[in-house]
């Protein structure tokens, strides 16, 4: 499979390790990555909180570019994916808004490609291809798999359900890891206010850590350098508000997978992550 | 050649105040085949009428046109005059020339009166094509099938027997009583709900002029309004109940338990069952598909232990088929299927997660746990329990977008049953409104309230587990405060939804639903008992959700309906409904495909054709069904199917008269 | 308007007996007061009205045909409405494409209460109309043929 | 609390500029408070979601837009989600966010470092055509007034390597910085009218 | 196809088959229905096998035989359209079905060669059509050869056949079929009428379109009738626009856009036009199909949905 790769800001610098996975474990299933040249950022949060228009335009670009390529595009980081991914359909279903984008882009996006989420980039050669190339089954690991807010809504771009999804924990059991049933899978982690006002974003931490732990998980996977961040390097100022904390790895799924398919510590990055990780090594041995 | 009479009233100065009367009149008298023209000041009074009778007779006229107000005031009227002058009452037809004439344009007397003139031509011109009509009569079987034995079922059954007509009455489960029968009191008085219903479906079974089918479904209908011809499928109970005593030891050793669905899955029952001890009748039926024997072969205990020798593995099932005059539909409703939409609750994951149905059985004494309200997971007695109403109801998103009607006063009694039976506990009712438009019914949630529930305007976002309890995360819009409780147990008011399988039913049996798939009633407001099909009549929750003094108040009058129906041998049909010209019609059926009331049937015609016996499809209409809608004339390219008293020759003389 | 204005408009209207007829009759209570021009065939549904009706009343020297039922869900007769409406979409299109005016044949949906909505209809079917002028289009010549044939005997 | 006032001018001026911007039908709302009930960030807003659709109704332009709320949603869009009206609430924030934007209404308290973070993240894309996280931290540390908030955080990632002194630059800058000015041309032309 | 009837009536599986013979010319092709096994050799197939063979089945509707008829694509639409009428009954008939690449124009396809030259034959392929004449072998453009119904064809190959006689022709993308269609309805209203007028003006009222038309099967047509009188028989444009506008919602949603209506005018009114806008407009307006394309699908007219466009509130 050829896709066009779309990285995002963060996986350049605070979520090298995420990048580093996804290639990786990419390339072992097949996958064919072109980075697109000169992507520019797609916005995040503060392109469509300021304007419409702006967050369609940076947005419109990027898929542009990757319509130039002739790919369909994947990108990696959850809230990537969702603004490209809502952007290709917003401009879709107003044909109007459509052309007042092209025109002020001045590269013409004519829809022709496709924006695919990491989880849907591991699906689409199936669980069984997953499953052949597991050398390292996760045996031990009780992974809470974390969709965030991004992966699953809105509506019109949801890779699963809103509630209850489970592509990744298809994913995680492919690899040979048991998931835990948890109660905030979908829930938002905060991310867009932990700079600003980290103060309303730590509880939010909390809660999520509070329910991936009362489940017995000994480790969050995850699909988005903003929630990583936030659940990960924010986890020290989020534990005081637990009661019965322990320290609760947070890995990509990417990592996880590499990890499976005999990947090393070091490829992965796994020394990278705040919350140590060396208790999920010792597990899966 | 015809002999028109045209009678031209003056309403008083309704008409004449506007509209120049004398000169309707003189301009009438030229009008082709007129021979009388003349005008009075109230036609439809009785010396009015008497003109007509009078002029009739002595004007040896053959059709009457009166130009006065709408026909739909006062055709009636005159179609009696015309009788009572010995001609033919559909020899009548009315030019409005006073609302749409006189009413319209009282500015403009002198158009009026031009107009008027105009509207008298046309009727002239569609009198000289009246055809004398007769109303025909169809016989009635005076028996009637209802659908359905639940409460609504029940109640049309026995008032319809009561008033010595017989009843079939057919149910699909083994036992009659419905989702009556499962609960345990019945707001807002609190009288116990076996205590009423119970009584009912003993004197069902027991009533001579009621054949009850249970374990049956009705198959096919055919026919029209008092001549149906049904198809009961008898579904094989494979238990003789000629034999059976119901002595109860098979399934006493039957060892298969499965959930039981009168217990709403909080009980189990046996692979031979009978759904609950009071059922009627009380005898059991082989569940086929969860029975050992059929499933794998082996077993036969029943039989074994059978003292009579009732058990019947072979016994297949049964068509029967029955002639009624009359149909009730009294199918009730289902609860909606919320674990398949609301992820937010848990999609049905959390055993502690019920729907108020579920509760009904909960807290009643004959139910899985005696009548303790325990919660599911481990039988421990809630401290906390958490209503959630609308769920599925009020929700166009992932249910309906109606109002379900019932659950607010039954989450008032649930609220009230848990603080009786469990003192100390605490119950929380999140709401949208409160409705509790009935008698007593206000009285009722206000005492509910007054024991101490705790109503909480707003919706619940979201139901998780932590630790054994779960987390109700809501909304109190009056404190304009996102608030969570923990509770040990939460009750969902679900949406009522028509019962499975109702639409099917709709087409078998050709009425109309609604959006919702609820029956739609023939009018509204004027006949909301009626389905729009002659002879086919709506009773309780499957025409919209009700509580049970509606739906018994339903069921009672659309039995009153049946018996007007049954009062006499024949009924009389509108006589303007639609009918085949044989010769033209080259059977391509297209009529009956836009006929809304079945009326059309293919029938065989033999003829001869170069001098060969041949025999031909064309379309024949039913005039018991027909309301005369005309639809088919439309779809009928040779103009073979015509509309009495609005044919095609009518319409369009009547175009030609305006257009002059 | 180049048009003698002693010329009205002559409007042939085919109302559903229980809706719009009703909602005609309701506009007279109401004593709403409407243009005269319209004049009402009364059929028992707007899936009563052939188009050659219609067709018919343009040979005879109408200038415009108006067609009102009950509302969609509403019929009366359930559905008759629903396929007068399929009718009227294709008919309709079918008058334009062969060089009528649109506004010629109007389809409304008027319900037993909308006495206002009925004479509003009439009202700016008859503005429309005198605006258009005489319809000469499939008239037949010379106008004021009798069509009507007498039967008996 | 003040007494409100109702009789705004123009109360139907807000709700069909938000129904035409949006898209959303705010008329249906309800009031169900199933948004307020599952929003993320409800404890810490000054108005709560559903408040907030009913005054848009109301018409309470000055209220709205003075709101805390509109800033610190996250965009989470589980109100959306949940919406038995099919509305989607999260867009409506987000048009008010807008209004308050171009309508140059003073963000206070926490929507403040929101603002200005929004503001910061723009310009380093305006600039660089992608984030350049590190020097809009700094940035942000300086006009916020905390000089060393994370800085145990920027410390960390300094040492695995995560912060990057300078920014990666593509080849499109002079694109982005187009599409900003192209924008700002658009939508001050509608401001004005 | 010879060795196909003669079988069929070898084995008795049918009485009669119904397909097309040799006529006086090379481009005229006459009906040819053939009882004997022996009589099969008549039975030609060439691109001058333009007309329909469909209605004919009508007439054997209560023969006690099963009767084959061969069928092109086109046709087998209009024979689906009288099946559903129930004109013709399915188990009484063998369709032998012709893939097609398309039928020739004969009187476009004669004014490509010189006056008073001979057709000796023709041939279609993919790419162009092949006539042959006494001065040697033409090649022409497809579409220059072909009648106009053969330009856009929605089933080169039958949508129901008993036997297939060749490999089915996949139908050519959806190409803008109605495209004269569209042109005449962006003309102004005056245009539109002047063009209509001018045509129905000629109109001789033979009937000829309604008499070969598989979707008129009355026994007694409405135009036919006197009482009712629906349309006068005077010959004048009011009446004839009458005629043609009642016969076009007649067939609207049967119409299987055969153009044998069009073929069999004898003062070239372009009657496909006519049709062929109500047959868009149906397709357009409630999401169907041309008629006769399945079996399944009744004529729109006869149905309805709640969903469907409303222009009338």
């Amino acid at each position: 499979m050829r896709l066009a790769y779309y990285p995002g800001c963060s996986l350049e610098t605070s979520a090298r390790e995420y990048n580093h996975s996804v290639q990786l474990v990419g390339r072992l299933m097949g996958v064919e990555f072109h980075e697109i040249p000169d992507w520019s950022c797609c916005g995040a949060s503060a392109g469509h909180t300021t304007s419409r228009l702006l967050a369609l335009a940076l947005a419109a670009r990027n898929l542009a570019l990757a319509e130039e390529m002739g790919l369909d595009v994947v990108a990696p980081c959850a809230a990537c994916y969702q603004r490209l991914a809502l952007a290709r359909h917003e401009l879709a279903a107003n044909p109007s808004l459509w052309e007042r984008v092209n025109g002020i882009t001045g590269r013409p996006f004519n829809g022709t490609i496709r924006v695919k989420s990491i989880v849907e980039m591991l699906l689409s050669a199936g669980t069984e291809k997953i499953k052949s190339l597991v050398v390292r089954p996760l045996r031990g690991l009780k992974v809470a798999a974390y969709y965030g807010c991004l992966l699953v809504r809105p509506r019109a771009i949801q890779i699963d359900d809103a509630e209850n999804p489970q592509v990744m924990e298809k994913i995680l059991r492919a690899a040979g890891a048991e998931v835990v049933d948890w109660t905030h899978k979908t829930e938002c982690c905060g991310a867009s206010l932990a700079v600003s006002n980290e103060e309303v974003a730590i509880p939010i931490i909390s809660r999520i850590l509070k329910a991936a732990l009362a489940a017995g998980a000994n480790c969050i996977a995850c699909a988005c350098p903003l929630c990583h961040f936030n659940l990960d390097i924010r986890q020290a100022k989020a534990k005081r508000f637990l009661a019965n904390y322990r320290p609760l790895p947070v890995l990509y799924l990417t990592q996880l997978l590499g990890l499976a398919m005999g990947q090393g510590e070091r490829e992965l990055g796994l020394e990278a992550h705040f919350v140590e990780t060396r208790s999920i090594l010792k597990m899966v041995g | 050649m015809k002999r028109i009479g045209v009678f031209v009233c003056w309403c008083g100065t309704n008409i004449g105040g506007v509209v120049d009367v004398p000169q309707v009149a003189k301009a009438a008298s030229s009008f082709p085949g007129v021979v009388l023209a003349t005008d009075y000041k109230y036609m439809c009074s009785e010396p009015g009428q008497e003109l007509i009778v009078q002029a009739i007779r002595e004007h040896r006229l053959t059709r009457v046109v009166v130009a006065a107000c709408t026909p739909r005031l006062h055709e009636n009227t005159f179609r009696k005059t015309l009788e009572r002058a010995g001609l033919n009452p559909y020899l009548l037809e009315i030019a409005n020339i006073r609302e749409q004439c006189a009413w319209a344009h009282q500015k403009q007397p002198g158009r009026a009166t031009e107009k008027a003139i105009s509207l008298v031509r046309r009727a002239v011109a569609k009198a000289s094509r009246l055809e004398p009509l007769f109303a025909s009569t169809i016989p009635v079987t005076r028996k009637a099938l209802v659908i359905g034995g639940g409460i609504a079922g029940m109640q049309a059954a026995l008032d319809i027997a009561d008033a010595g007509h017989q009843v079939i009455l057919v149910e699909r489960e083994p036992t009659i009583g419905g989702k009556m029968a499962m609960l345990d009191k019945t707001f807002p008085t609190l009288d116990c709900s076996a205590c009423i219903c119970t009584p009912k479906m003993v004197a069902v079974a027991q009533h001579p002029s009621i054949t009850l089918y249970t374990y049956a479904e009705v198959e096919k209908v055919e026919g029209y309004v008092g001549n149906f011809e049904v198809t009961i499928r008898q579904k094989a109970r494979s238990v003789d109940h000629t034999k059976c005593t119901g002595c109860g030891t098979c399934w006493e050793k039957c060892p298969t338990r499965v959930p039981s669905e009168f217990e709403q899955g909080l009980g189990t029952r046996k692979a031979i069952y009978v759904s609950f001890p009071q059922a009627v009748p009380n005898k059991p039926v082989i569940d086929r598909r969860h029975c050992r024997y059929f499933a794998a072969g082996k077993c036969r205990v029943c039989e074994k232990v059978c003292p009579t020798g009732a058990i019947d593995y072979q016994q297949g099932d049964q068509l029967i088929k029955e002639k009624v005059g009359a149909i009730v539909m009294a199918t009730g409703y289902d609860l909606f299927e919320w674990e398949k939409v609301y992820g937010e609750y848990g999609y049905g994951r959390y055993p502690n997660v019920i729907t108020s149905l579920q509760f009904e059985r909960l807290i009643n004494a004959s139910g899985p746990t005696g009548g303790k309200i325990l919660r599911p997971s481990d039988g421990k007695e809630p401290q906390s329990v958490v209503f959630v109403k609308c769920v599925g109801s009020r929700d166009p998103a992932k249910g309906k977008e109606y109002c379900s009607r019932i659950c607010c006063m039954y989450t008032a009694k649930h609220a009230h049953q848990v603080l009786e039976k469990l003192p100390g506990a605490r119950v929380y009712v999140f709401y949208m409104d409160v409705r509790t438009a009935g008698k007593a019914y206000e009285e009722f949630y206000l005492r509910t309230l007054q024991d101490g529930a705790h109503y909480i305007r707003g919706r619940v976002s979201k139901i998780y587990p932590e630790g054994d309890r779960l987390i109700v995360r809501g909304v109190d819009t009056l404190l304009g405060r996102q608030v969570e409780v923990g509770a040990d147990l939460v009750v969902l008011a679900t949406a009522v939804v028509p019962s499975r399988g109702a639409a099917e039913l709709a087409r078998l049996v050709g009425i109309s639903c609604d959006q919702n798939d609820f029956y739609t009633e023939a009018h509204p407001k004027l006949r909301p008992v009626e389905a729009n099909t002659a002879g086919i009549f709506l009773a309780g929750a499957c025409q919209g959700p009700k509580d049970i003094p509606d739906t018994v108040a339903q069921a009672s009058a659309a039995a009153a309906k049946v018996c007007a129906l049954f009062s006499r041998e024949e009924m009389a049909a509108e006589p303007t409904v639609a009918q085949v010209n044989q010769f033209l019609c080259y059977g391509c059926l297209e009529c009956q495909k836009v006929c809304p009331y079945r009326a059309i049937e293919p029938v065989t015609v033999s003829e001869n054709a170069a001098g060969k016996k041949i025999e031909r499809t064309v379309a024949s209409v039913n005039s018991g069904l027909c309301q005369g809608c005309g639809a088919c004339t439309v779809a009928c390219k040779p103009g073979a199917i015509n509309l009495k008293g609005f044919s095609n020759e009518q319409v369009l003389a009547e175009v030609d008269a305006l257009c002059l | 308007m180049s048009l003698d204005s002693q010329w009205e408009p002559k409007i042939v209207g085919f109302c559903c007996n229980w809706c719009s007829y009703a909602g005609a009759d309701l506009a007279g209570l109401n004593r709403l007061s409407y243009s005269p021009t319209v004049r009402i065939v009364r059929v028992p549904c707007s899936g009563r009205v052939n188009p050659a009706f219609i067709i018919r009343a343009f040979q005879r020297g109408a200038d415009a045909v108006l067609v009102s039922g009950c509302h969609p869900g509403d019929c009366h007769y359930v559905s008759g409405n629903y396929h007068a409406r399929r009718r009227f979409l294709v008919f309709k299109r079918l008058l334009e494409y062969v060089g009528f005016e649109g506004e010629r044949l109007q389809v409304r949906w008027i319900s037993g209460s909308e006495g206002a909505k009925f004479a509003q209809t009439v009202d700016e079917l008859d503005r429309k109309i005198k605006a258009l002028g005489p319809n000469k289009k499939m008239r037949q010549e010379p106008p004021g043929f009798s069509g009507v044939k007498d039967h008996e005997g | 609390m003040a007494t409100l006032k109702l009789d705004v001018e123009n109360p139907r001026e807000l709700l069909e500029y938000v129904q035409r911007e949006s898209g959303q039908p705010v008329e249906k709302c309800y009031q169900c408070g199933k948004c307020t009930a599952g929003c993320t960030v409800a404890f810490a807003f000054d108005l709560m979601p559903h408040q907030i659709m009913h005054m848009i109704r109301l018409g309470l332009r000055e209220e709205i837009l003075r709101a805390q709320s509109i800033w610190l949603c996250t965009t989470c869009v589980i109100c959306t989600a949940r919406c038995p009206q099919n509305i989607d609430v999260a867009a409506v924030m987000e048009t008010l966010r807008i209004l308050a934007r171009r309508q140059k209404a003073l963000p206070t308290g926490k929507a403040r470092p929101v603002a200005l973070f929004n503001r910061l993240f723009l310009d380093s894309i305006r600039k660089h055509g992608r984030l350049f996280e590190l020097a809009t931290m700094v940035l942000f540390n300086l006009k916020s007034g905390h000089l060393f908030r994370e800085a145990e955080t920027g410390w960390f990632m300094w040492r695995k390597g995560k912060l990057k002194l300078t920014p990666t630059r593509p080849r499109g800058t002079e694109e982005i910085e187009r599409i900003f000015a192209r924008l700002q041309e658009v939508e001050g032309e509608e401001d004005r009218r | 196809m010879r060795e196909t009837a003669r079988q069929l009536l070898r084995e008795r599986e049918v009485g009669l088959v119904i397909g097309y013979a040799a006529g006086s010319e090379a481009y005229w092709v006459t009906p040819a229905f053939i009882k004997e096994e022996a009589q099969a050799d008549r039975l030609v197939w060439n691109p001058f096998c333009v007309n329909s063979l469909a209605k004919y089945l009508i007439n054997y509707h209560h023969e006690p035989y099963k009767v084959a008829v061969v069928v092109k694509g086109c046709d087998s639409r209009a024979l689906v359209r009288l099946l559903q009428d129930n004109q013709v009954q399915r188990e009484k008939v063998v369709v032998i079905g012709i893939p097609c690449l398309g039928v020739v124009d004969a009187k476009a396809a004669a004014l490509k060669i010189a006056p008073g030259t001979r057709i000796l034959g023709a041939s279609v392929t993919d790419g162009e059509f092949l006539l042959q004449t006494e001065s040697g072998t033409l090649s022409l453009p497809r579409g220059e050869a072909l009648c106009a119904k053969c330009r856009y064809c929605e089933n080169p190959t039958p949508v129901l056949a008993d036997t297939l006689l060749a490999e089915e022709v996949a139908a050519e993308p959806a190409a803008n079929i109605y495209a004269e269609v569209r042109e005449v309805e962006s003309w102004p209203r005056e245009k539109r009428s002047a063009f209509w007028d001018g045509h129905f003006q000629r109109c001789l009222r033979c009937y000829a379109c309604r008499n070969i038309c598989p979707a008129c099967t009355c026994r007694e047509c409405v135009f036919d009738q006197t009482d009712p009188c629906w349309v006068a028989k005077a010959h004048n444009l009011s009446e004839n626009t009458a005629f043609h506008l009642i016969r076009a919602m007649h067939v609207a949603g049967r119409c299987v856009d055969c153009g044998e209506c069009e073929r069999a005018c004898p003062v070239n009114i372009p009657l496909r036009l006519l049709n062929q806008k109500v047959i868009k407009d149906i397709k357009e307006l409630f999401g169907v199909s041309t008629p006769g394309s399945r079996l399944d699908e009744m004529p729109a007219l006869g149905m309805f949905a709640t969903e469907d466009p409303d222009e009338f509130n």
